[in-house]
């Protein structure tokens, strides 16, 4: 892929192994291989080829119905693929492997909470859930972190959207996901929360894992990642590391969207 | 064990959750107790001809009010895509499937345990020493009716008008359920102790652990979406 | 391909049209009228084979349910529908000719004899499976949901045959249709023929309507893929 | 009614109904191969790897 001559400056992946939930596990490395799902007899996504290694923040671009929201259910194993499979380290991710699926978490802005619990019943739910023991400081540093500290009391109900996305970012600050997915988050984020969310998704990936966030914005996903997929008609047209400059990026971007895109 | 664990877990959750909304337990005592007072008006309950009439009528306000629980049980799960949440989660759909028929039983067995004595008092029955034996045949009726409307539910879950389809699917697979345990309450009315209805009582038995084994096998692919 | 199966299509449904015509002619004419029941017997010839049909088709519901539950295989779904709208059909029917026959029998339309009672509870089960199959709008959803229902509703007719048929021996001797004895007496050997004939006639329609009704399934699963395939 | 009228009520009822359905059935058939065959055309370029 690479021209020879141009000098290329590749972003270095570099990561080492500093979350908890990860020592003594070799890093989990992602391989999909002529993934395809259909809806009825309609193709949502066909014959994709990805290999996900730790420490890579994919940004997943692409017109709306391309799929990436597809991808991400087939990701999060919340739906089967039609053909093709997705493999944990070799290991085929499927339904009956549920030690599997506490490695992976799909961050979905305001939902995924429990609207009549409060915010830290929310946080030991799914802490005991994904794992056998919970220390209550680690849930009340978390919910500092996210600055949601004074109303941990708090029914979710009564909390705003914005509020509820850094809930879910404190929730998955928690159980450490190898493979974190994210489902355009910017959308109820304010400033504060969406540097926030950056600095949390760039830990992870420095600490090895690999967070792959769908997003319309554009240029905020390309400052974040360090490699962009970008799906169009459930097809995969372009799959590179991030370099400077980037020509290649900018003709398969531009196909399907008008000159500067948001 | 895990699944008794993550069993345990979602009964907690199921159980704070109730204390929070109340919406259950309380409207299925009260459409309990009015079901009773509706049957008052409906039937001309003679004192001899009562006796005959318990069971039945007993079977179907708690068939009734059982339903509004079912019908109730996922509603937490429908907010927010919470599904969507305990299926990305480890939890073994075994787990939920018993958690959420533990639930549902148990807010059933509460209700029941004041209908009964109730229905003896508002039709001033004279058999207080045979309760302990209809408890046990209701309890085990309830479980079945818990397992298998669990599983209805489940299935139900996504469909429109789930409220008017969860009965019309459910009531036809309990007619076993019913008959058993209508006859066997007849027989300990009538007799004291359940002479040769204890046939019915295994029939109940069977029931139970058919579906509980086939949900708990099942589950998973009933909600997975 | 598919020319070759409507051919196929083509005799099955000719072969079941002179069956059944020949069965019709066997046992109004050729059969000798029962000594006890008189003509009404004749029924029994439509009666019975409807009643395995019904159960044959919660059979096939069934197989199919299980295969698609395991391989998600559309083929398995399509079949399992089919097999159950031919059920529902069938136990209608079956319902229908129980109380004609029970008419002049009985002097009732109905009566809660165990045969007819058991009908009723199976027709109540698979019209509840159709209609969970047409109340939930998403394809798959709606297969899984009536997967499951399929297999479970199966598991639950033993159960149900226990229950109502000791249900029934509490209050009434047990009725004359009981199911391992033939319901009259003098079994002359052409009135055999006749049930045999007529089984087989059921039997070739059956699998007819069957063939039509999958294929009928699988042209609007490919008319909805066209649509989509155009219109995305 | 006599015998022979719940016998003829019984084989009209059953091979009536089985007749109507069986019309149905194909009029459902003959209104998809139509349809089908409409949509056809126009899929015909894209080989469609039907599941």
């Amino acid at each position: 892929m690479n021209q020879p001559g141009t000098t290329i400056i590749v972003v270095e992946l570099s990561y080492q192994l500093c979350h908890s939930s990860a020592i003594g596990l070799e890093a989990l490395r992602v391989t999909v291989d002529k993934l395809a799902r259909a809806y009825g007899f309609l193709w949502a996504l066909r014959d994709l080829n990805l290999d996900l290694t730790p420490g890579q923040c994919v940004a997943l671009l692409g017109p709306n119905g391309a799929g990436k929201t597809t991808l991400l259910k087939l990701l999060s194993g919340l739906i089967t693929p039609t053909t093709g499979e997705i493999r944990f380290d070799g290991v085929i991710f499927s339904r009956s492997m549920p030690e599997l699926r506490a490695r992976v978490g799909l961050l979905a802005p305001s939902d995924h909470l429990y609207d009549n619990l409060t915010a830290r019943e929310n946080l030991t739910f799914f802490s005991r859930l994904y794992k056998q023991s919970v220390v209550p400081e680690s849930l009340d540093s978390a919910l500092e972190q996210v600055g949601l500290a004074e109303r941990a009391g708090d029914y979710v109900a009564n909390l705003s959207s914005g509020m509820k996305c850094r809930l879910s970012i404190a929730k998955w600050m928690l159980l450490q996901p190898e493979l974190l997915l994210v489902d355009e988050p910017y959308g109820v984020l304010d400033g504060s929360g969406i540097r926030l969310l950056e600095n949390f998704l760039k830990h992870q990936c420095t600490c090895g894992s690999i967070v792959v966030m769908a997003s319309h914005h554009v240029s905020r996903a390309l400052d974040l990642c360090n490699r962009v997929v970008i799906l169009s008609q459930g097809r995969l047209s372009f799959n590179e590391a991030k370099r400077q400059p980037w020509p290649a990026f900018e003709t398969a971007f531009s196909e399907f969207l008008p000159h500067g895109g948001s | 064990m895990t699944l008794l664990r993550q069993t345990g877990l979602m009964l907690w959750k199921d159980t704070l959750l109730e204390l929070r909304r109340r919406e259950s337990l309380l409207t299925m005592f009260f459409f309990g107790t009015l079901l009773l007072f509706v049957f008052n008006f409906a039937f001309d309950l003679a004192p001899d001809k009562i006796a005959g009439m318990a069971p039945g009528l007993l079977w179907l306000a708690f068939l009734f009010t059982g339903t509004l629980g079912l019908a109730q049980l996922f509603q937490a799960e429908r907010e927010n895509h919470n599904l969507d949440a305990l299926l990305l989660s480890p939890l073994d759909g075994g787990a939920l499937f018993l958690a959420k028929a533990a639930f549902n039983l148990i807010l059933m067995v509460l209700v029941e345990i004041v209908v009964i004595p109730l229905f003896w008092i508002l039709f001033n029955l004279p058999a207080w020493n045979l309760l302990p034996q209809i408890f046990l045949v209701t309890l085990l009726g309830t479980v079945g009716f818990c397992v298998l409307g669990t599983l209805m539910s489940a299935i139900t879950l996504r469909a429109r008008a789930r409220e008017l389809l969860l009965p019309l699917v459910l009531f036809p697979l309990m007619i076993p359920v019913i008959l058993a345990t209508i006859r066997c309450m007849a027989e300990v009315l009538r007799t004291g102790q359940f002479g040769d209805q204890v046939a019915w009582l295994r029939l109940l038995l069977g029931f139970d652990v058919i579906f509980l084994t086939a949900g708990m096998l099942i589950f998973d692919w009933v909600i997975e979406s | 391909m598919i020319r070759q199966s409507r051919k196929r299509k083509g005799i099955l449904g000719a072969l079941a049209l002179v069956t059944v015509l020949f069965s019709l002619y066997w046992s109004l004419v050729v059969a000798p009228p029962d000594a006890y029941q008189g003509e009404v017997q004749r029924i029994m010839y439509l009666h019975l084979p409807s009643i395995l049909i019904a159960y044959l088709s919660y059979f096939l519901v069934f197989i199919g349910s299980g295969l698609y539950l395991w391989k998600r295989e559309k083929r398995d779904d399509l079949l399992a529908h089919a097999a159950a709208e031919l059920g529902v059909l069938f136990t209608a029917l079956t319902i229908i000719e129980g109380s004609v026959w029970g008419r002049p029998t009985w002097g009732v339309w109905w009566t809660w004899d165990a045969r007819l009672t058991l009908t009723a509870i199976l027709l109540l089960i698979y019209v509840g499976y159709l209609m969970l199959r047409s109340l939930i709008e998403d394809e798959n959803r709606a297969a899984m949901a009536a997967a499951v229902l399929g297999i479970i509703g199966f598991l639950d007719i033993p159960l149900i045959h226990m229950s109502v048929y000791w249900w029934r021996t509490l209050h009434q001797p047990p009725s004359i249709l009981r199911p391992d004895k033939l319901p009259w007496e003098n079994v002359h050997p052409s009135m055999l023929t006749a049930l045999t004939i007529s089984f087989v006639a059921f039997l070739l329609l059956y699998f007819y309507l069957l063939s039509l009704r999958y294929r009928v399934g699988e042209m609007h699963q490919e008319v909805i893929a066209r649509r989509l395939e155009r219109g995305a | 009614m006599g015998p022979w009228g719940f016998v003829s009520l019984a084989y009209g009822i059953v091979w009536g109904t089985l007749v109507v359905y069986l019309i149905f059935l194909k009029r459902r058939y003959s209104r998809a191969t139509v349809e089908l065959d409409q949509l056809r055309p126009m899929g015909e370029a894209g080989g469609d790897e039907k599941k």
